[in-house]
């Protein structure tokens, strides 16, 4: 046994360096930068108005559809750690009650059925064939995260079931959407948002150092690319330092340290709302005073009051309405919304923007679901989702459903709204144009 | 003062005493012998409360304690220097002959018994400060005896004190023991397999072969006995 | 100089952070001998309580005492109730065992409270010191002299007090420690008791840093575990080194090793922990003696 | 424990035959998605199968089996992905690969044992999906890699049917495989080295060799599974082998039956299952129900399942024999538990 002791140093640095090695390889091999700025994917085909996506595999168009009734499936995380997800499935079972009891869609009720798979890959496919070939619904309605849905992807396509305004914002869902003609994606996705705010910096702070504090997922590093992409030829020079964190640390201060170090000016925030309120706190006590730019993931109201006096002057953007805004107190949409909650969500804390977005996107279902018609088939639904153009009461004034455009890019949302937070009214306030972060 | 009634006791389905009956009269060291496996550590364990016995009864001073808890035999006056010692290695000597007398709160007496105990053997007041694992085979077996004479018991039951000991020390431990039965006229109930050495100390001796009770006699009378010299004196 | 001096503060802080935790840990190592990966989240679901009864109106230091008077009763109930009839089965059953209280007390915590981020009230102000330049915040100083606190308690505890004795003996070996006349069976209890203690006082200092969801502790809990194991489960003094050095490493490798990066600083902490397991397998302040499970 | 595999000659046959029946009806009877959820069952089993020979036949205790399974899926994933390599030809390399990590990890695991090594084990378990992240040119990173279902070659049997036959005769082989490795000197060097390490050294065990055998033949069968899973979910990604994943079959070990032929069985069909049947009974909060099943389990069954039944069919002919025989006449020394018996060895242990 003493003889083998001396070799375990060996094993666990070559262990270390190999993946340490490894990941510096995969730097070559990211996706160059296109001419104009933005990435360029190898696997996607351009998408081109004449080559109009179908959807239309399935053997039995109509399963799950009857006179009196549309059955439609979900996954989400209800266990594991990412159940704070789940709050969405709820929101728009809530949501399609009160539909529901209004009479429905097109005369049919929709029967909304949720399954559990804890953001785990395998589990989705476990449950999303349990949905397609136990209960037959008649499509997958906005299942939760990018690895799950990447998981199913290709079997829904096979079979023809839409998956249908799916809960994340990667780029793929829309810049794969030829070759996927069953899946579509909804919110603007991250590297959209990030274009935005890359434009921004441009024009007011093209002499930024820019530092940003990103989650290492796809999602930190679709913000990533975003965020380059808008920056355009000066990225490079603009952005002093990229730094990562993990979601099972406990406490991302120390990395804020670390890029107060650089003499960074702008910090832009890509985490989920409890490191983003950890992240801005820590600057402010820190006494680092950049602009910090927030990603519009971690902006509910609860995130910015734990981030306390870091939280002033930040700047985001949004496309939804915020129900916890008083700006919104009186907005019919939003005074239905909490109408509703109270009524179908058994408790549901109306000032979660989970719940807002469930309702957002399970109207933008519904709307989809009355244009496709009353012979409604999968392939007349995402026929409907591919020409939207739908102006939602849920979204910011100026901001559209659209999928009908001359662009066809197949990103319903790609275009928010700046704004920026005062901690002393409590709020945020929007301000400049409806910006366009379109990924090509 | 301990009377043992028809006990029988058992492992799961394997039977080890099979209708034992043990006086122990107030002050005298009696001792059980006989081969490994023949269950006179059954007995130790069934008094000192460790194994419920299936049958038969144990008395203490009248008292029936053999369905009480280990724990309050113990405050009964009962302390077992279990097989192998079973000391707590990482703690320290000293810590382990203070858990000896947890059960008392006469700080003075305890204080007395801890010099008692040095007294008795020098070995563990040099070493008191060190973790009992750290011991020699003699001193730890020395520091289990102290640990439960720190519980000042009116019954010391000891279970094979000399195995894995050089017979040097067997010697020393057995006179200690016989010393402590004669100035503190704690009574004494040892097991074991030399029963050339604990004849030598004990004033009455029960010989049981699978479960059973098969001889009974004051010491010396078993010294003589044809058969015990055979089987257990080796001459 | 500055920003290292910086980022052993920002590492020291997380550390505090470990360390408070992995007291827990030890203590309920210490006193049972088991290891409870419920441990966190029973941290957790006593923070939540706290956290209702200071949203119900009551003072900090009313609702924490009560919380910690609730932590001890629930921890003596559990150990009682779901530990005990299983007490004799081999470690893996027991250990399982924790693992479906872990469950429970995480989907309930979800359920009751929802999982999104709450914040709590620190009991430290939340100003800053500076002292050459160098930022440190006045709530990781006092997370950090609560654990010391704790710490010298616990070791207090388990050296000097014939109870924390018992409990030790107990964990170490049951039947000789009955013969002592100690009632191991509430021994136990009386260790689950402590732990949930220890691990709520840990869980309301860390809830105003890391702020309060049900799944807070669960990273926090692995490198607990890790700062545990670095500084030994014997000893409340080495859980408190190692979660410092845990959280020191974890702030200095992201910065200065940089082929590492921060992505990969979990690995090499994790890394760390095994090298130094090979060559001091009780940890740096362990005893000698080699365990069994 | 051991004892079972030499005493079972006549049971293992007849639980060959359910094995049997179990492996051709199920495909015919149920659709697609229940196949799925059988042929995880059988996946499951095989990584179950693994652990069980380190952790059940050897005493070490593992809390990282996820990342073998992860590194056996991630070898099939890339070499699939980036090669081409037809699924059944990476089987082998995925396997080996995982034995290889196994057993080099095994080499410093040597100095651990009990709560240490399973510490060191829960690092591994965290460390492994984060190298996979970085890793991103071989790995695609925390995007995954989607991968092409394989088709049947006969054209009788769906996809679905055909995966399940397929995993299923890989889990009879490696089921064979094992019954002759614990029957042999080698498990017997297992098993002794279990119940006393020193006692094993003393009777010239090589000790080293065989933990660090043990460790790197139970990574390999976790490989393997890992391996099909790939394959049958045709996608690997990091958020598929947490640390969760290592806890499930640890899960599945305890209360299937540690040490036991059938307990693997038993155990992958509760973990499978347990998760979609909570959430039947409870939306709201399925871990409340799984972590209070879980607990029940244990409560009522410490030995797991296999261990249940065993005890109680033990019972069961002793209470016969009680009737029948002279009630003097004693069972035969069978422990169903390795703690309950006396401590080996006075003191070292403390």
């Amino acid at each position: 046994m003493r003889g083998y002791r001396w070799l375990t140093v060996p094993v666990v640095i070559a262990g270390v360096l190999l993946a340490a090695a490894c990941g510096s390889s995969s730097k070559s091999t990211t996706p160059t930068q296109a001419p104009g700025g933005a990435t360029a994917p190898a696997a996607s085909s351009s998408p081109s108005a004449a080559a109009a996506p179908q959807c239309n595999k399935a053997p039995n168009q109509t399963e799950g559809v009857t006179a009196t009734e549309i059955s439609i499936g979900n996954t989400d995380a209800y266990s594991g750690p990412a159940s704070a997800y789940a709050v969405i499935a709820k929101a728009e079972d809530a949501y399609f009650k009160w539909v529901n009891d209004q009479g429905g869609v097109n005369g049919r009720k929709i029967k909304f059925t949720s399954l559990d798979d804890s953001y785990s890959p395998p589990k989705t496919v476990e449950q999303t064939r349990a949905l397609v070939e136990q209960d037959h619904v008649f499509a997958d309605f906005n299942p939760l995260g990018t690895p799950p849905n990447t998981a199913i992807r290709q079997y829904l396509n096979d079979r023809g079931v839409p998956q249908i305004f799916v809960a994340t914002g990667a780029a793929t869902w829309a810049l794969d959407h030829p070759k996927y003609p069953c899946t579509i994606g909804w919110q603007p996705n991250y590297q959209s948002e990030a274009i935005i705010y890359g434009k921004y910096l441009l024009a007011n702070r093209p002499d930024a150092k820019v530092a940003v504090l990103f989650q290492n997922d796809d999602y930190g590093k679709d913000y990533l690319k975003g965020l380059k992409a808008g920056l355009g030829a000066k990225a490079s020079q603009m952005i002093v330092k990229e730094e990562s964190y993990e979601t099972s640390e406990p406490d991302v201060s120390p990395h804020v340290t670390t890029l107060k170090n650089t003499g960074a000016d702008v910090f832009i925030v890509v985490a989920t709302p409890k490191f983003a309120a950890q992240a801005m706190k820590a600057a402010a006590q820190l006494d680092w005073k950049p602009l910090i730019i927030d990603n519009s993931v971690s902006v509910d109201l609860n995130t910015m009051k734990a981030a306390g006096a870091g939280a002033d002057g930040v700047i985001s953007a949004a496309y939804l309405k915020d129900p916890s805004d008083p700006a919104w107190a009186s907005d019919a949409t939003v005074v239905q919304y909490k109408d509703i909650l109270a009524k179908y969500g058994s408790g549901a804390d109306p000032n979660n923007v989970f719940n807002f977005y469930g309702f957002a996107v399970a109207d933008t279902l519904v709307q989809a679901i009355k244009q496709a018609g009353q012979d409604l088939t999968r392939e007349g639904l995402m026929k409907a989702a591919d020409n939207m153009n739908y102006t939602s009461p849920y979204l910011l004034p100026g901001i559209t459903i659209h999928t009908s455009d001359a662009q066809k890019d197949w990103a319903p949302i790609e275009e928010m709204q700046l704004e920026k937070y005062s901690v002393a009214k409590g709020s945020w306030e929007r301000f400049g144009q409806v910006l366009e972060g379109a990924v090509r | 003062m301990l009377e043992i009634r028809d006990l029988v006791a058992a492992y799961g389905p394997v039977t080890a005493l099979r209708g034992v009956n043990v006086r122990v009269p107030q002050g005298t060291t009696v001792t059980i012998l006989g081969a490994n496996g023949a269950g006179k550590s059954t007995i130790l364990r069934a008094v000192s409360g460790l194994l419920k016995p299936t049958h038969g009864s144990i008395q203490l001073d009248g008292e029936r304690i053999d369905r009480k808890s280990a724990a309050s035999i113990v405050r009964r006056g009962i302390s077992l220097v279990p097989e192998g010692r079973q000391l707590f290695t990482a703690l320290t000597v000293e810590q382990n002959l203070r858990l000896g007398a947890f059960t008392r709160s006469d700080r003075r007496g305890v204080r007395e018994d801890l010099l008692r105990v040095y007294d008795y053997f020098p070995r563990l007041r040099e070493r008191m400060k060190q973790p009992a694992g750290s011991l020699s085979g003699g001193e730890q077996q020395m520091l289990a005896i102290g640990r439960a004479l720190m519980a000042h018991p009116r019954l010391l039951l000891l279970d094979e004190p000399s195995t894995g000991l050089a017979p040097f020390l067997v010697r020393d431990i057995f006179q200690i023991v016989s010393t402590i039965n004669r100035e503190q006229g704690t009574t004494v109930l040892l097991v074991e397999q030399n029963a050339t050495l604990s004849l030598s100390i004990a004033d009455y001796g029960y010989v049981i072969e699978t479960g059973r009770v098969v001889i009974e006699a004051p010491a010396h009378e078993l010294r003589e006995n044809e058969a015990v010299r055979k089987a257990y004196l080796g001459y | 100089m500055r920003e290292f001096a910086q980022l052993l503060i920002a590492g020291l802080s997380t550390g505090a952070i470990y360390a408070s935790l992995a007291l827990a840990l030890v203590l309920i190592y210490q006193s049972t001998e088991v290891v409870n990966f419920a441990q966190g989240e029973m941290a957790m679901f006593s923070t939540f309580i706290a956290w209702e009864l200071i949203d119900k109106g009551m003072p900090f230091w009313a609702a924490f005492a009560l919380t910690l008077a609730l932590a001890f009763f629930g921890g003596v109930t559990i150990e009682r109730v779901i530990i005990r009839p299983v007490e004799k089965a081999s470690v893996l059953t027991i250990v399982i065992v924790t693992v479906g209280l872990l469950l429970i007390f995480n989907n309930l915590a979800g359920g009751i409270w929802g999982f999104q981020l709450k914040t709590f009230p620190s009991p430290f102000p939340s100003g800053t010191w500076q002292v050459s330049g160098v930022v440190i915040s006045q709530q990781s100083v006092g997370v950090f002299g609560v654990a010391l606190l704790v710490m010298a308690l616990l070791a207090v505890f388990f050296r000097f007090t014939a109870l924390g004795l018992a409990m030790r003996a107990t964990a170490m070996n049951r039947e000789p420690a009955e013969l002592m006349g100690i009632h191991t069976t509430w021994m136990l209890a009386l260790g689950w008791g402590l732990a949930a203690v220890v691990g709520a006082t840990a869980g309301v200092l860390v809830a105003p840093i890391v702020f309060l969801d049900p799944n807070m502790m669960q990273g926090l809990l692995l490198f607990a575990f890790a700062g545990a194991t670095l500084g030994g489960f014997e000893s409340p003094g080495g859980a408190v080194l190692g979660g410092l050095l845990v959280g020191v490493a974890q702030a200095m490798i992201g910065n200065y090793v940089s082929f590492i990066g921060t992505d990969l600083s979990l690995t090499v902490a994790m890394a760390i922990i095994v090298l130094v397991l090979v060559f001091k397998p009780t940890g740096l302040f362990g005893q000698a003696a080699a365990r069994r499970v | 424990m051991g004892g079972i595999w030499q005493r079972a000659h006549v049971p293992s046959l007849a639980w060959l035959g359910v094995a049997l029946l179990l492996i051709i009806f199920p495909p015919w009877l149920a659709g697609g998605y229940r196949i799925f959820q059988f042929t995880f069952v059988v996946i499951y089993l095989i990584a179950i199968l693994g652990l069980n020979i380190v952790t059940g036949y050897n005493g070490q205790f593992s809390l990282g089996h996820g990342a073998f399974f992860a590194v056996g899926a991630y070898v099939t994933g890339a070499l699939m992905f980036h090669a081409g390599a037809p699924y059944w030809a990476t089987i082998p390399l995925a396997g080996l690969t995982a034995g290889v990590v196994g057993f080099l990890f095994a080499i410093p695991a040597l100095r651990l044992s009990g709560l240490y090594l399973a510490l060191a084990t829960l690092a591994l378990a965290i460390s492994v999906p984060q190298i996979l992240k970085k890793w991103e040119s071989v790995t695609g990173g925390v995007q995954g890699l989607v991968l092409t279902k394989p088709h049947s070659p006969i054209g009788a049997l769906t996809s679905d049917q055909w995966l399940f036959y397929f995993t299923a005769v890989v889990a009879l082989a490696l089921y064979i495989a094992a019954w002759v490795v614990l029957r042999s000197s080698v498990g017997r060097a297992f098993v002794a080295i279990r119940d006393n390490e020193v006692a094993a050294e003393a009777a010239g065990i090589p000790i080293a060799r065989f933990k660090t055998l043990a460790f790197g033949m139970s990574a390999f069968y976790a490989g393997v599974a890992g391996s099909l899973s790939a394959f049958v979910v045709a996608y690997v990604a990091p958020d598929s082998f947490d640390f969760l994943l290592s806890l499930n079959l640890v899960v599945g070990m305890v209360v299937g039956g540690t040490g036991t032929i059938v307990g693997p069985a038993l155990g992958a069909v509760f973990i499978e299952f347990l998760p979609s049947y909570s959430q039947d009974v409870s939306r709201a909060a399925p871990g409340v129900v799984e972590g209070v099943v879980l607990v029940l389990f244990m409560y009522l069954m410490p030995t797991g399942v296999a261990g249940f039944v065993a005890t109680a069919g033990r019972k069961a002919l002793s209470l016969v024999r009680r009737r029948t025989a002279d009630h003097a006449a004693a069972g035969p020394v069978t422990p169903t538990l390795a703690d309950q018996e006396p401590r080996a060895g006075p003191g070292e242990g403390g």
